[in-house]
């Protein structure tokens, strides 16, 4: 079975990164400043990961995730906080309720398409957001404190699962199956492909990573306020999808990775920092529209004898 | 009146059209025939400016025009019925006709002449407010045809008009054809329908994956055996 | 004799104050060919369209194989075993060839998602049988030599073809093709009237087409129906049709075709 | 009398979301360009008709006039820079370009000028009228007559003049419009000239009667016109129109009722219901694909 | 990242300057104030500098904008920290971001200031306990909170008050909240509440509300931006009554905004007044005018002013630049006599100083009384 070799290979590669990372950590090799950039730069994957999922892939118009990635981060903070429980109960706990959210989301608004979708997801999100401040039990608008859990192992091992099963489910028929919506819809479904409930099952996976992402991310925070899960934050998100090339996993993991550095290192420059970035963003949109990678995945520029050919 | 020398078109790197020439005199209807592909509508896109030729000109009413916009050039008299039809489905069947008319400016001809496709399309005028988006495959070409006749051309480019038509439509279509260009305008017809288009036409040319290869009077192109095999269903 | 496989009874839709199709009776036997044409407008692809649950019908009833399936999802039309084209191509432009075979091929796999997610053997055993029966079908339509080229780089005859085999690997009874020679010459119709005798014998299908081309329908078809202002004007052999007087006047024109 | 001053005050808030969602509309009408730029576009006027009233001593309707006329280029250089070369890209690439030229224009504004608010100087009197107990502000009255005013006149220009009916053609075939002889760039300009003139104007019309003005003030009310365009069905002007007021006069119940603080939720909670309801709009056509 | 000149103990500069970190919100949703802080912070150390700096070191400071964000003030907390080496740090302007930061400071053991962050639970955390190495110059919410609602009762006798505040702003909802046990400690009701959300400009359905319950005080909590509008309407839909905010309520652009007429009847408390002939005071007033193109200072500038002030006494006292030794002498700290009062720190780290209640007449902050804290 080559495939499976193949996927043995990225286990592998996996394992090393995040034995070398945590070495370097433990070893004080990377400081905490730079561990903290190392965790958060797994948030922000496992949060385009979850996005290209339902945008790249299947092709609905979402901008809200910052919406389930704040029921993620909400939830487990109420696990931890205030119910006591363990992170890992946290973790999973933040996931499914954020899958609920999106099951809620995604059900109304299936029947919309396009940029009508797109306001009706970002509004769900503020919604969330709004509900949030309203909520005195988890602080209101005055925030949340939360108690550092987060570890390099946590963050790492939650975003190569998120990887794995977005990229195994979009490398099989129900994935096709969101393609064929993504490409074209009353095509997909007249050729007996159930479009509603794929779009559903698209929401609920983005969702319920976004949630997992919220709750490795509060956990890293100390604390946690409504704010930090505006549109804004939705809009980040899906910069690194789009900026990574809409379709592209790998593209979207680079992106995140990129803008997770690029932002980091402008800190140094407060006045400009908001200007270079969005000239940056501008130029690479006018520059290369399809993203960075276009809807190829990484893999595919090492491979120079095949052409044309999609799977891994 | 149309004189095209050499043309080479390019999508991208991949060539569409490889040296083409050919010329249309004033009055005539010259039709171009030939497989899907072979770069029929590239050629009638680049005549109307959508596309620019790499090299090689177009020489029309003694004037280039290979480097001019889309838009100038329909003010030369020169109008593009494109494949597909291409109607404006969000305006009304009116409002497409006069958008037709949109480079000229006298009144009373465009009420005129906009009375006169009626004439020829009674089924346009039976839609005239219908949304033009709603209309059958039919009802489309004919709107496109009437369309590109409200801007008076002096040479009308015909992109397989009769594509996706009933059989009493594509005669109707033909008729319309051979009427236009009895009124004074000169047409270039691009067709798959090669039966009807060389029994229309005075002279013809055959292309071939981007090349001519054919080229010579229709009633004769129409009795050669080449043709007749490729194109008129091996009789 | 053979079975009534569609059943279309006083079939209508009206959009908005236009009745683009009314009163519609239709009766499709198991194992024919039949063509349905009429002039541009006369509600032939809006009837493809009631018939495959793309639009809701407004009145009258579609029983196909003794069920009733007007008002049903088209998906759920489609798994009942009624698939089709369309009249503008519409494929996966970006999926491959093959790929675009797979997902019509969709509801007849039965490993489900999380089989997929952590590839457990029914993974892999349902994804070589999806692959297997998809290659078998491109390869009648001859388009296995492009099974990695992406829909869209496909010629369009080819490209005509693939929504053909699309259409097929759906498992359907019913096989509904709009206008499938649209854009083709004559020697490439032809090709294409050889093929869909042969679909049909090879699947045991029952086939209703749109078509223009009156040497393809004439040829092929056993039976037709015509249709003129969203109304039957006649139904008939190939013959009775050429012949029908209201046919000559509403759609075939005075010179028929030889 | 308190219902009738809460309707009082929803339609005085809802007419500047409908001046500013006629800009927006007109421009996703033409092109589908959700532009976010907008909302920046609107704050730019604003400040050009504060320094016009404050620093160059002009009187209303010149300051009105200036804004105007620097927002039109402004939206024109905006939309050939940015936004041209995009137009046969996906319609995701031109979002995120939108919101990259959003973010260019508030942070090149917050490092020119800083982030503190203008206040606007008092320019035309402000009087009270008492209608039924309900205080009318003649200001609020200005800016109904006006953002009616002017959406009678795009009404008028889409729908009844040539550059109208071009426009509308090049939405939706921009190749064929070519054919017609229509000139594509300049056409699509136009219309972002128009739009970005209207924003221009909205901002200086907020900025008379609400006086405080900042480099980030665009942000709300853009996404609010956003949804109010929507709310109407975008791309249609009167639906823009309607769309504002509509959710003026909401926000204004839902905070009257006493639930100020889930005014934003009632907002868009009333957009996707409305949208669930009626997925084009309120005014939009729900043009069913036709297959 | 390790090596670049990191020393013992991780408090380190060089020889000859401090450095000290400011982490704020310089771009993003709130950079007014966190830009307002970081002003009156580079006057203070200018003037220090001038002055000979800190037994001769200058003070260097080192800014990271937190873009507004929690996560942001995290990292860049984390930067100052590491990468920067700074002995203390000026924290987030805003409360949530402040507490987003206070477990490094106590992590790396480097002192925390934060300006105008008035949520109690920044210096001490939620089971009571004292956060060792935050600190703040400015009120906490209940203190001004109360001090507003005693005003109101005894010296405008208001019986039936309402209470309009902004929903978003943890500020001002323990400024609400405080003000609203004591005013019915004191035997008035509150007959209306409504709130508000920064960014706002609308406030008129929310007055027309208030108005129909009659109040006869009403009690703004919030910050000038939104509060400045708020009178304006409030007046405009003919409320008469008084009303009264705090310190978020200081600043030029009020009086600008409301204009003075509407602002007539009103009253904030406040650390200080700029108006107040006190000499500190307007030294600082002219100084910050001269720095800042004739802009005259808001509260935020001259918190961001006396934290500097503060800081450099500790580190004076402390006579090293240990976090330790620094944290100590921020704790000490008594007596201390700056622009926005003389305070000593109390034993959760807060200062105690003393109020100011002023009032607004056409357009002016006029001195009304002064209110020590209990
Ligand atoms: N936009 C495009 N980008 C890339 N290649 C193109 C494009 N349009 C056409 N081509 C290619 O150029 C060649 C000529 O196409 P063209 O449309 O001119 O053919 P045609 O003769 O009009 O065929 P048909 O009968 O199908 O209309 C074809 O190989 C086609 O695939
Ligand atoms: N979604 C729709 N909305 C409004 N009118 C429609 C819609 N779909 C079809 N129609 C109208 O219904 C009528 C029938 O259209 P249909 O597409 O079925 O014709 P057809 O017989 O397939 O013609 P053609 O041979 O040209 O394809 C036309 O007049 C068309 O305008
Ligand atoms: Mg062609
Ligand atoms: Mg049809």
């Amino acid at each position: 079975m080559k495939k499976s070799k193949v996927f043995w290979a990225y286990v592998a590669i996996a394992i090393i990164v995040y034995a070398v990372v945590q070495f370097s950590m433990s070893s004080g090799m990377i400081g905490s400043y730079y561990s903290n950039m190392l965790i958060i730069m797994c948030v922000n994957i496992i949060l385009a990961v979850s996005l290209h999922l339902i945008i790249g892939i299947t092709g609905q118009f979402s901008i809200g995730h910052a919406g389930f990635m704040a029921v993620g981060a909400y939830i487990s903070a109420i696990v931890t906080m205030k119910l006591d429980l363990p992170f890992i109960v946290a973790i999973v706990a933040a996931g499914v309720v954020a899958l609920f959210a999106g099951l809620l989301i995604g059900i109304p608004t299936l029947r919309l398409r396009g940029d009508y979708l797109a306001i009706a997801t970002l509004g769900f999100a503020e919604i969330i957001r709004i509900v949030i401040v309203n909520i005195d039990y988890v602080g209101g608008a005055a925030g949340m404190t939360v108690s550092r859990q987060t570890t390099w192992t946590y963050a790492f091992f939650a975003m190569v699962i998120t990887i794995i099963v977005i990229a195994n489910y979009t490398k099989s028929r129900h994935g096709r199956a969101c393609i064929a919506i993504r490409e074209d819809e009353i095509a997909a479904d007249a050729m007996g492909i159930n479009t509603t409930y794929y779009k559903v099952v698209a929401f609920a996976i983005g969702a319920f990573f976004a949630g997992v992402a919220g709750a490795i991310f509060s956990h890293q925070l100390f604390f946690i306020q409504p704010t930090s899960f505006g549109f804004l934050k939705s809009f980040d998100i899906l910069i690194y999808v789009v900026l990574g090339g809409l379709g592209s996993l790998s593209g979207s993991v680079l992106a995140a990775v990129l803008l997770t550095i690029v932002s980091t290192y402008l800190a140094e420059f407060p006045e400009t920092r908001m200007i270079i970035y969005s000239l940056v963003l501008i130029l690479v949109m006018l520059y290369r529209p399809t993203g960075l990678l276009g809807t190829k995945e990484i893999t595919q520029f090492f491979k120079f004898g095949k052409k044309g050919g999609k799977n891994v | 009146m149309l004189q095209v020398n050499g043309i080479n078109v390019f999508y991208g790197n991949i060539q569409a059209l490889h040296d083409v020439s050919i010329h249309v005199e004033e009055g005539e209807i010259v039709t171009l025939i030939g497989a899907n592909g072979a770069g029929k509508s590239t050629l009638l896109k680049t005549l109307s400016g959508l596309l620019k030729p790499k090299t090689g000109e177009i020489m029309y009413l003694g004037k280039p025009i290979h480097g001019k916009a889309a838009q100038t050039i329909v003010k030369d008299g020169m109008s593009h019925v494109p494949e597909g039809r291409r109607v404006f489905a969000n305006l009304t069947v009116e409002e497409n006709l006069e958008l037709g008319a949109y480079i000229r400016s006298d009144k009373a001809g465009i009420a005129k002449d906009m009375a006169h496709v009626y004439e020829l399309f009674p089924r346009l005028l039976e839609r005239k407010k219908q949304l033009s988006g709603t209309l059958s495959g039919g009802e489309q070409q004919m709107l496109a045809m009437g369309r590109a006749l409200m801007a008076k051309p002096k040479i009308l480019l015909m992109d397989e008009p009769s594509m996706g038509l009933a059989p009493l439509m594509v005669k109707a279509i033909f008729d319309i054809i051979k009427m236009v260009n009895a009124e004074g305008t000169t047409v270039l017809l691009v067709e798959q329908n090669a039966h009807m288009a060389l029994s229309v036409a005075s002279r013809a040319y055959v292309l071939e994956t981007g090349r001519i290869v054919l080229s010579g009077d229709a009633q004769q192109l129409k009795e050669s055996d080449e043709v007749r095999a490729a194109y008129l269903g091996g009789l | 004799m053979t079975n009534l496989l569609l059943n279309v009874e006083q079939l209508g839709i009206q959009f908005g104050g236009l009745k683009a199709v009314q009163n519609v009776d239709m009766q499709l036997f198991e194992g024919e060919l039949i063509g349905l044409i009429g002039p541009n407008g006369a509600g032939k692809t809006t009837t493809f369209n009631m018939l495959t649950g793309v639009y809701a019908p407004t009145t009258g009833s579609i029983t196909f194989q003794n069920e009733k399936i007007s008002g049903l999802d088209p998906y759920k039309v489609t798994q009942k075993g009624i698939s089709r084209t369309f009249q503008n191509i519409r494929l996966f432009k970006e999926l491959t060839v093959l790929e675009n075979v797979e997902v019509a091929n969709h509801s007849l796999a039965t490993h489900g998602i999380i089989a997929s997610i952590l590839r457990l053997p029914s993974f892999f055993k349902g994804e070589q049988k999806m692959e297997d029966e998809s290659l078998a079908f491109l390869k009648i339509f001859g388009l296995d030599t492009y099974k990695d080229e992406f829909a869209k780089n496909l010629p369009y005859g080819m490209q005509r073809r693939l929504e053909i085999a699309r259409a097929l690997a759906a498992n359907p009874r019913l096989l509904l093709l709009d206008e499938p020679a649209a854009g083709m010459n004559p020697q490439e119709t032809h090709e294409l009237m050889e093929l869909i005798a042969f679909i049909r014998k090879e699947f045991n299908l029952t086939i209703l087409l749109i078509e223009h081309d009156m040497n393809l329908v004439m040829g092929i078809c056993e039976r037709i129906y015509v249709l003129d202002h969203g109304q039957l004007i006649a139904d008939g052999t190939p013959e009775e049709i050429r012949s029908n007087p209201k046919v000559i006047e509403a759609y075939l024109g005075e010179e028929v075709v030889e | 009398m308190e219902w009738l001053q809460q309707l009082v005050n929803g339609i005085s808030i809802g007419s500047i979301y409908a001046l500013i969602a006629l800009g927006y509309t007109m421009v996703y009408g033409i092109i589908k360009l959700i532009n976010f730029a907008h909302g920046d576009v609107f704050m730019i006027g604003a400040f050009i008709g504060f320094w016009a009233i404050s620093r160059w001593d002009m009187g209303f309707i010149p300051a009105l006039l200036l804004a105007m006329v620097i927002c039109a280029v402004l939206g024109v250089i905006i939309e050939r820079v940015a936004y041209k070369r995009l137009r046969n890209s996906t319609r995701i690439a031109a979002l995120i370009t939108a919101i990259g030229v959003s973010l260019l224009i508030e942070n090149l504004m917050i490092f020119f000028r800083g982030a503190q608010s203008a206040v606007y100087p008092p320019t035309i009197e402000n009087k009270t009228i008492d209608v039924f107990g309900a205080q009318i502000n003649s200001l609020s009255l200005l800016i109904l007559a006006v953002s009616i005013g002017l959406m009678i006149l795009l009404q008028f220009i889409v729908h009844k003049t040539k550059i109208g009916k071009a426009m509308r053609a090049v939405s939706h075939d921009a190749e064929a419009a070519k054919l017609m002889g229509i000139n594509v760039d300049n056409t699509i300009s136009a219309t972002f000239a128009i739009g970005s003139a209207l924003a221009g104007a909205a901002g200086v019309i907020f900025g008379l009667y609400y006086t405080r003005i900042d480099p980030l003030m665009g942000i709300v009310p853009g996404i609010k016109a956003f949804i109010a365009a929507v709310l109407g069905g975008i791309g249609s002007i009167p639906g823009a129109m309607v769309g504002g007021m509509l959710l003026g006069v909401v926000e204004t119940f839902v905070s009257a009722m006493g639930f100020s603080s889930w005014r934003d939720a009632a907002a868009f909670l009333i957009l996707i219901i409305i949208l669930i309801f009626k997925p084009s709009g309120l005014f939009g056509k729900n043009t069913r694909e036709k297959v | 990242a390790c090596g670049d000149g990191k020393e013992e103990g991780g408090s380190s500069s060089d020889a000859d300057t401090i450095k000290i970190g400011a982490n704020l919100e310089l771009s993003g949703n709130v950079a007014i104030y966190g830009s307002s802080v970081l002003d009156g912070a580079e006057l203070a150390i200018e003037e220090i500098n001038a002055n000979g700096g800190i037994d001769g070191k200058q003070i260097e400071l080192v800014q990271a904008d937190n873009k507004s964000e929690n996560a942001e003030a995290t990292s860049a907390a984390l930067k100052l920290i590491e990468q920067d080496n700074v002995v203390a740090m000026i924290g987030p302007a805003t409360s949530g971001n402040t507490a987003a930061t206070v477990e490094l400071a106590a992590e790396n053991k480097v002192p925390l200031i934060t300006a105008s962050g008035t949520a109690p639970n920044i210096t001490v955390n939620d089971k009571g306990e004292v956060n060792e190495y935050a600190f703040r110059t400015c009120f906490i919410d209940p203190f001004q909170g109360t001090v507003a609602a005693n005003f109101a009762s005894n010296e405008l006798s208001a019986k039936n008050v309402a209470i309009f505040g902004d929903n978003a702003s943890d500020y001002a909802k323990g400024l609400a909240s405080a003000f609203k046990e004591q005013i019915q400690a004191n035997g008035g009701t509150v007959v209306g509440e409504e709130s508000y959300v920064a960014k706002d400009t609308d406030f008129r359905t929310q007055l027309t509300n208030l108005k129909s319950k009659n109040p006869d005080f009403i009690f703004i909590p919030g910050y000038y931006e939104e509060v400045g509008l708020i009178v304006k309407q409030a007046r405009e839909l003919g409320i008469t009554v008084p009303l009264m905010g705090a310190d978020g309520w200081d600043s030029p652009t009020l009086v600008e905004l409301a204009g003075g007429d509407a602002l007539n009847n009103t009253f904030i408390t406040n650390h200080y007044s700029s108006e107040d002939p006190d000499d500190t005071i307007q030294k600082f007033v002219q100084a910050f005018k001269d720095a800042n193109g004739d802009t005259a200072p808001n509260a935020f500038n001259a918190l961001g002013y006396d934290t500097v002030y503060y800081l450099a006494d500790a580190i004076d006292r402390a006579d090293s630049l240990d976090g330790e030794a620094i944290k100590n002498a921020l704790a000490e700290t008594k007596d201390l006599s700056l622009v926005t009062g003389t305070f000593s720190i109390d034993e959760n780290h807060n200062p105690v100083k003393s109020a100011t209640v002023l009032e607004f007449v056409n357009g002016a902050q006029v001195f009304n009384s002064k209110v020590d804290p209990q």
